[in-house]
């Protein structure tokens, strides 16, 4: 199975689910799905596979390079899984919408784009895929109308700039090398000027940085999520914006390199360290911002920003542990976070509302999607056996082992914020009282709690035995020149320190089963109707029920004027000047003809007063 | 004196051009900005003619065998002068019929009425 | 022995025939330029590998450069003569359904005319045939924008008249002057001499040759007919105009500065002309809610682009130039017949009456969308190889200035990417009633279109398929040398 | 000779001026007309015949008659 | 206000062009082109009137987009006027008797004349274009005087499109005998007789009748239009 055949059959599948799905629905979605999980078959058979070819010299005298190793396969298999699982949860969630064979052909096209992306060997083909990806998601992110299209247009405006930095970057660099294969790129770029470097670094990390949402860069992010259609919600912030972490990767341990990455500038002033703190901001205001959040989709957006932040951190930090963090939490964001996106969608699909005030008490109504978001909160929050801890409880021990205070106090405090708005989450939706519109509501349909069931096995075993993705990232880690870790299948048995989570399991199990016995011998339980677990079966009225609404508030109203987006705000500022300087700008065309002829005659005038005067030539 | 005989033709195209450019410049009237755009066609015809005159110069016509070509002026701006002419009267007659066509629109010629199309 | 006067002659004696078909034939005028821009197509297709050696100089009337006019079919005029043939080809066939009202006949004389004259610009190598063609060209497209006789076409005419009768006077003063100076008006001969006049006798002309010819060329203060007459013309003209029409006069501002003047000083300046063009345009058309006036400027920002790359004067940059002019022809062309339809369905021109189009008609949606994408540069479409030829070639020469230039026309991209993602949300994404009655364009003007789309994505998936050409008229554009002793021998 | 020409010039120049002042646009018409005429001599003067008689039937007669037609089709004094 | 910046202006364009035409003293032989137009012209194309012989043969490509933006102006006026019907005939007073017979006296003698023109205009000056214009005047008079008479557009039309059609056969036949377009290919005879220089009478006379009957056909639209 050849690269090339693979990213043909992923394109050339998008667009047959297209045409074929004109003649009816079921094909349509069948296609989808055959099509999403050959793809996760193919890739998972690529395991291990270490391929570099150049498949297509037509473009411009560049070689277009195909590059296949275990960076690239880790994020590949990332990709299909989320995207097969989102892709079977659109079906009976997009069933009867609009346009869905349009809606079918942009999630395959934007699951083949990032496929391109992470398999390419060379910028030119990154760069293509790249922008096939930004604008198949922008179309999917304006799908649902209304203020979808304001969210949508101000990611495609920011994600063109981004690619606009990425193309100046990668054009100089092919100026000043004449190559644009990333490994010719790595070994040339060791004999460049440190400024030169920065330049590069500064250019491509915008580009990586807009995409993965770090701090200034991160106001497109909430709209987008929240706008978004569920599954495809999961998709971006599962993977999508994750290609700004593989970007950072890409550039910072494969064409830089670890000694050049590490050497820049020295002491606080580090590059690396920069990246660092940009990631530790990253994890905390938008914690804090996400709280606040009454849309739970929104809540969850600015999670995944704070999110990515960790991810950030634990790649900039630059030692092996970190990086395995970082990594690994890339991969336990990927599952947790797609796994939430889909919960709420579930939950939305059937109440066709995200709004947490007027939610509440689902839990016995959908119990699956209960589950499920129950363990991607805890793995949001790290809770041990799940996979969220394992990849914390590294970043938390590199950071504490290389001693920065600092660091570790931000991750921390986006941890307490994490279990603070997670426990709003899932209590607003799932606990407290049923209200009463949604008394006789059903469950949600399988081909949504497929792949809610299948995401939240995946995180427990995962995080009981961190063993199987800790092993693919070690090896990524070693390519990248830090020394092994040593993997066992429980976790790390390192000097510093070791992780085995079979411990903390029968530990937890023998807790387990020692407070179920205390609560089977203790008093015996009522169980009562769920509208009235107030008055514990008691008469209670109507009016008297307790929903959970302005969760919160106090501290709501307490640290609120610090919260602004003020960076969002900035960039409106830049948008509304820009839209009045365009308004007074094409004043000049004033409709008067004897104007229009003056501007000719001055034209002329000032062309040869300027020869006159200087003797331009 | 010597500095008429050599640019009095200069002058007048010149000046010719000028003061077409001028009507079109500040005129209101389109069919005078018409009548500019006629008399610019005719300075610039004038000045190629002049471009190509030789002193005591004959036209270039063998009108009668024996006529000595060393004094004939350059026929090349007369030919070019020809085609100059030619065009000047098409984008007049093109220009007036749409002068007529904007006032049954507008009712008015004023070029500073007729300001529909702008920004 | 394909001969390139063909290129002209023939559609010029079809046009004067089309008169005659129609004693014989009522509906035979609109099925004249088809046939005509079909043989230019297969006569400039048959020259090409033969101009890829060397060019051809075919002389009128059988004398000896410099006493005769003579065509110069160079790579960069069969490239231009093929690019001319293409779209006007698909255009007329586009016109066969969408001219109904008004005098047909004449609008398809006027139509062949036109793109003759736009032929012959480029194709010929003499300064005053140059003028004569280049009347042809404007002064039917002057009919032409007053064809859909209401307001708004007679005033766009008559001021687009007014700019370019000025525009044709100072090009012709600037040709005595040349005349008068050089005592020919070959331009090889002419360039060849330049250098024995002293320069500042030499810059009045080129400044009223750039000025004359910049009128057509939509060269930042001299375009202020552009918006108005590209936005009142029927769409097919509007489509040639700005596809075609303001090409062929940058090609004449090229051709003037580089191979008659070879004027290296100015291109600095060139290319600052080129930045404000493109920023002006660009701004102009983010606050439009006319559809096509927004296009017309979006082309003034093509346009400006253009001029900038070509100004780099490197070979990296004139092949971008002429890279990023066809695949602003392409997709121009494209915009403008999709959104002819558009607003024939829509009745009216607003970007808002445009809403739900995207379930109204598809096809001609889609075909907008990707004309769109591509001219922001987008990746697999035409658009992308261009700009990403034009930034490498900005990047290349280690100039700050110009880096600054590109700079700011990446701004002016994203200005331009606002506006174009603007519509393709309205067409999709605004219109709120359900389900309206599905009614999509005749399949005359289907086929045009989607053989557009096809050609923008082969070559932006594919671009070596015009490179070479492109590689060989940049060099022939560049060093005129060459061009002077391939002319006078 | 040369006063003639001068003389021709300053009238040709000053029938310029004169259609661009006249408020009446039938005269300002004549006076261009006058214009071209004095042109067509003045070719006259510099050799080119044809070139004279192509300006005084053309540019004289012709251009003043359409300008005449055109002018009674539309309006004819210039406010 | 704006007199002033136009007049500013127009005085720094005119010192510029005065600048380059210090290079272009008046009235001295300066042109190598011409002058081996004058020297060779009429042994190589057989026209006593070297205008003509550079009009029609030297720069017959020009001739031809010349003649091909007057059929342009013809048919854009046609296009323009004619854009909306002609609903409202214009009105017509019968002149006086004396104009009415004065034009239809003149008529015929301005027609002749203007053949003559164009018909010799390798000989003397004039040719194809002045001709044109005279019969172009010619049928003014009609108008003016006559008011009723009209011509009938189809016959102007074919005579637009035969003369136009004309002008590019002859120059494809050149290209096929001589190799090269408008090359000419007919026996150039002595110069100074009616019958010489080849092709430049036909084309002369194939442009007489093209101009003239645009012209005319501009006129009538003038003149007809709504």
């Amino acid at each position: 199975m050849s690269l090339e055949i693979l990213l043909i059959f992923a394109f050339g599948g998008a667009l047959l689910t297209y045409l074929l799905g004109k003649t009816s629905e079921k094909i349509r979605g069948f296609l989808a799905v055959v099509i999403a999980l050959s793809l996760v078959v193919f890739i998972a058979c690529l395991y291990g596979k270490s391929v570099e070819k150049t498949f297509y010299s037509g473009f411009l005298g560049l070689g277009l390079v195909l590059r296949l190793n275990m960076l690239s396969w880790f994020f590949a298999i990332t990709i299909a899984v989320i995207g097969a699982l989102s892709v079977i949860f659109s079906l009976s969630y997009i069933k009867g919408r609009e346009k869905t064979d349009f809606y079918f052909l942009m999630m395959l096209l934007v699951n083949a784009a990032m496929l391109g992306i992470v398999l390419a060997g060379d910028l030119v083909s990154f760069y293509i895929f790249w922008e096939i990806m930004s604008w198949s998601a922008f179309l999917l992110i304006s799908y649902n109308k209304g203020p979808a299209i304001a969210a949508g247009m101000k990611y495609i405006i920011m994600s063109i700039i981004g690619s606009l930095c990425f193309l100046v970057g990668m054009l100089s660099l092919y100026v000043t090398f004449d190559t644009l294969s990333i490994s010719q790129i790595a070994s040339a770029i060791t004999s460049a000027s440190p400024g030169y470097i920065v330049f590069i670094l500064t250019a491509f990390g915008i580009t990586f940085g807009i995409k993965n949402a770090v701090l200034p860069f991160h106001t497109w992010l909430p709209d987008a999520h929240s706008e978004a259609p569920a599954p495809f919600s999961a998709v971006l912030s599962g993977i999508l914006i994750k290609m700004g972490t593989y970007g950072f990767l890409l550039l910072l341990y494969v064409i830089m390199g670890l000694k050049l990455f590490l050497g820049l500038g020295r002491g606080l002033l580090s590059f690396h360290s920069i990246l660092c703190l940009l990631g530790a901001v990253t994890i905390l205001i938008p914690t804090f911002i996400a709280m606040l959040q009454t849309d739970a989709k929104r809540l969850l957006a600015w999670s995944t920003v704070g999110q990515a932040g960790y991810i950030i951190l634990g790649i900039a930090f630059g030692t092996n542990l970190a990086l395995a963090g970082g990594i690994f939490h890339f991969f336990n964001h990927a599952m947790f976070k797609a796994l939430l996106f889909l919960a709420v969608g579930a939950v939305e699909f059937r109440t066709r509302t995200r709004d947490l005030d007027s939610l509440g008490g689902l839990a016995k109504k959908m119990p699956v999607v209960f589950i499920a978001t129950l363990v991607g909160i805890c793995a949001l929050i790290g809770v041990p056996l799940t996979s969220g801890f394992v990849s914390k409880w590294l970043i938390y021990k590199t950071l504490i082992l290389e001693g920065s205070p600092f660091l570790a106090f931000f991750a921390l405090a986006g941890t307490w914020g994490t279990i603070l708005y997670s426990y709003k989450l899932i209590h607003n939706v799932f606990l407290g009282q049923l209200p009463e519109k949604y008394k006789d509501i059903q469950k949600s349909p399988f081909t949504m709690q497929l792949p809610m069931v299948i995401l939240s096995l995946a995180i427990l075993i995962f995080g009981i035995l961190p063993g199987i993705p800790l092993k693919v990232i070690n090896t990524i880690g070693t390519s990248f020149g830090f020394e092994s870790l040593n993997i066992t299948l429980w976790g790390i048995a390192s000097e510093t320190g070791t992780l085995n989570t079979i411990n903390i399991f029968s530990a937890v199990l023998v807790a387990a089963v020692l407070l179920w016995l205390l609560f089977r011998l203790g008093a015996e339980s009522v169980s009562v109707p769920q509208e009235d677990s107030y008055a514990a079966g008691a008469y209670t009225p109507a009016d008297k029920y307790h929903y959970t609404a302005e969760f919160y508030n106090p501290l709501y109203r307490m640290i609120k004027p610090f919260l602004r987006d003020v960076i969002d705000e900035f960039y409106y500022w830049i948008a509304s000047s820009v839209r009045s300087l365009a308004g007074s700008v094409r004043r000049i065309y004033s409709g008067d003809v004897g104007y229009y002829v003056m501007y000719i005659i001055l034209f002329l005038a000032v062309l040869i007063f300027v020869q006159m005067r200087w003797k331009i030539w | 004196m010597g500095f008429l005989n050599s640019y009095i033709y200069y002058i007048g195209a010149f000046g010719l051009i000028l003061v077409g450019l001028y009507i079109i410049l500040v005129k209101h009237n389109l069919i005078k900005v018409i009548i500019g755009l006629g008399i610019l066609d005719t300075g610039v015809n004038l000045f190629l003619i002049s471009v190509g005159y030789i002193t005591k110069g004959t036209a270039p016509i063998f009108s009668r065998p024996g006529i000595d070509s060393e004094r004939m002026v350059d026929p090349v701006p007369q030919a070019l002068v020809l085609t100059a002419i030619v065009i000047g009267v098409a984008v007049l007659a093109l220009a007036l019929s749409l002068a007529i066509r904007l006032y049954q629109h507008y009712g008015t010629l004023n070029l500073r009425k007729i300001r529909e199309q702008k920004w | 022995m394909v001969n390139p006067v063909l290129l002209i002659a023939v559609p010029l004696g079809l046009a004067f025939a089309i008169p005659l078909f129609a004693l014989f034939w009522k509906a035979a005028a609109k099925y004249v330029p088809p046939v005509a821009f079909a043989f230019n197509l297969v006569i400039s297709l048959l020259l090409l590998p033969k101009v890829l050696e060397n060019p051809v100089i075919v002389s009128i009337g059988g004398w000896q450069p410099p006493f005769c006019i003579n065509l110069v079919a160079g790579p960069v005029g069969v490239l231009f003569s093929i690019i001319i043939a293409l779209v006007g080809l698909l255009v007329s066939i586009y016109a066969l359904d969408y001219i109904k009202e008004g005098a047909a006949e004449k609008y398809h004389m006027l139509y062949l005319l036109l793109l003759t004259g736009a032929t012959g610009v480029v194709l010929t190598g003499d300064i005053f045939n140059l003028f004569v063609f280049f009347e042809i060209l404007c002064i039917s497209s002057y009919a032409l924008v007053a064809y859909t006789a209401n307001k708004a076409g007679f005033e766009s005419a008559i001021k687009y008249l007014i700019q370019g009768a000025v525009g044709s006077s100072l090009l012709l003063i600037g040709v005595g002057l040349l005349y008068g100076l050089f005592g020919t008006l070959n331009m090889a001969d002419i360039a060849q001499n330049i250098k024995s006049v002293s320069p500042i006798s030499v810059f009045v002309p080129m400044v009223l040759l750039i000025t004359g010819l910049g009128v057509e060329a939509a060269i930042f203060p001299l375009n202020a007919w552009l918006p108005d007459a590209h936005s009142s013309a029927p769409s097919s003209i509007s489509a040639v105009l700005s596809g075609i029409a303001i090409e062929v006069g940058l090609y004449a501002v090229v051709r003037v500065v580089f191979t008659i003047f070879g004027a290296s000083s100015i291109l600095l300046f060139l290319a600052l002309l080129g930045i404000l063009t493109l920023l002006v345009g660009e701004m102009c058309a983010f606050s439009q809610n006319n559809i096509k006036r927004m296009l017309a400027y979006s082309s003034i920002g093509q346009i400006g682009l253009i001029l900038f790359a070509l100004a780099i004067a490197t070979s990296y940059g004139v092949t971008g130039g002429l890279f990023q002019l066809v695949s602003h022809a392409l997709s121009k062309a494209l915009l403008f017949l999709a959104a002819g339809y558009m607003i024939y369905r829509a009745g009216s021109m607003e970007i808002s009456a445009l809403e739900g189009m995207g379930k109204k008609m598809p096809l001609t949606c889609l075909a907008f969308t990707i004309g769109a994408f591509s001219l922001v540069g987008l990746p697999p479409f035409i658009g992308f190889p261009s700009k990403f030829l034009v930034v490498r070639a900005a990047l290349a020469t280690k100039e700050t200035f110009l880096f600054v230039l590109i700079g700011l026309a990446l701004l002016g991209t994203v200005i331009e990417a606002a506006y174009f993602f603007r519509v393709v949300q309205v067409l999709y994404f605004k219109g709120e009633k359900p389900n309206p009655e599905r009614k999509e364009a005749p399949i005359t003007a289907l086929v045009p279109m989607f053989i557009f789309v096809v050609l923008i994505v082969i070559v932006g998936i594919y671009p070596k398929l015009v490179t070479d050409v492109l590689n060989s008229a940049a060099s022939e554009l560049l060093n005129r040398l060459d061009y002077i002793r391939s002319v006078l021998g | 000779m040369i006063f003639i020409v001068s003389f021709l010039v300053v009238l040709m120049l000053v029938g310029a001026f004169a259609a661009s002042i006249f408020k009446d646009l039938i005269s300002a018409v004549i006076a261009a007309a006058l214009v071209s005429l004095i042109a067509s001599i003045l070719f006259y003067f510099l050799q080119a015949p044809d070139v004279a008689m192509a300006e005084a039937s053309i540019g004289a007669a012709l251009t003043a008659a359409i300008f005449i037609i055109a002018i009674t089709r539309t309006k004819r004094h210039e406010e | 206000m704006r007199r002033i910046i136009s007049i500013l202006l127009l005085v720094i364009v005119a010192l510029g062009i005065s600048l380059s035409l210090a290079k272009i003293p008046f009235g001295t032989p300066k042109t190598k082109v011409g002058r081996y137009y004058i020297n060779k012209g009429i042994k190589e194309t057989g026209a006593a009137n070297i205008v003509t012989s550079v009009v029609v043969n030297y720069r017959g490509f020009d001739t031809l987009g010349e003649v091909t933006v007057l059929f342009i102006a013809a048919i854009g006026l046609g296009a323009v006027l004619t854009a909306s019907g002609r609903e409202k005939m214009r009105k017509t007073e019968p002149a006086s008797m004396v104009l009415y017979t004065g034009c239809r006296l003149l008529f015929p003698l301005i027609i002749i004349f203007g053949t003559y023109i164009f018909i010799h205009g390798h000989l003397t000056p004039g040719g194809g274009f002045q001709g044109g214009a005279i019969i172009a005047s010619g049928f003014l008079l009609i108008y003016l005087g006559c008011r009723e008479r009209r011509i009938s557009r189809l016959a102007s039309n074919l005579a637009e499109s035969l003369g136009g059609l004309l002008f590019v056969v002859i120059g494809l036949f050149g290209l096929v005998s001589g190799g090269y377009f408008l090359s000419n290919f007919l026996p150039k005879g002595t110069a100074n007789e009616l019958f010489s220089a080849g092709i430049i009478p036909i084309i002369y006379i194939a442009i007489g009748f093209k101009v003239g009957s645009e012209l005319t056909g501009i006129i009538d639209n003038l003149i007809e239009e709504s």
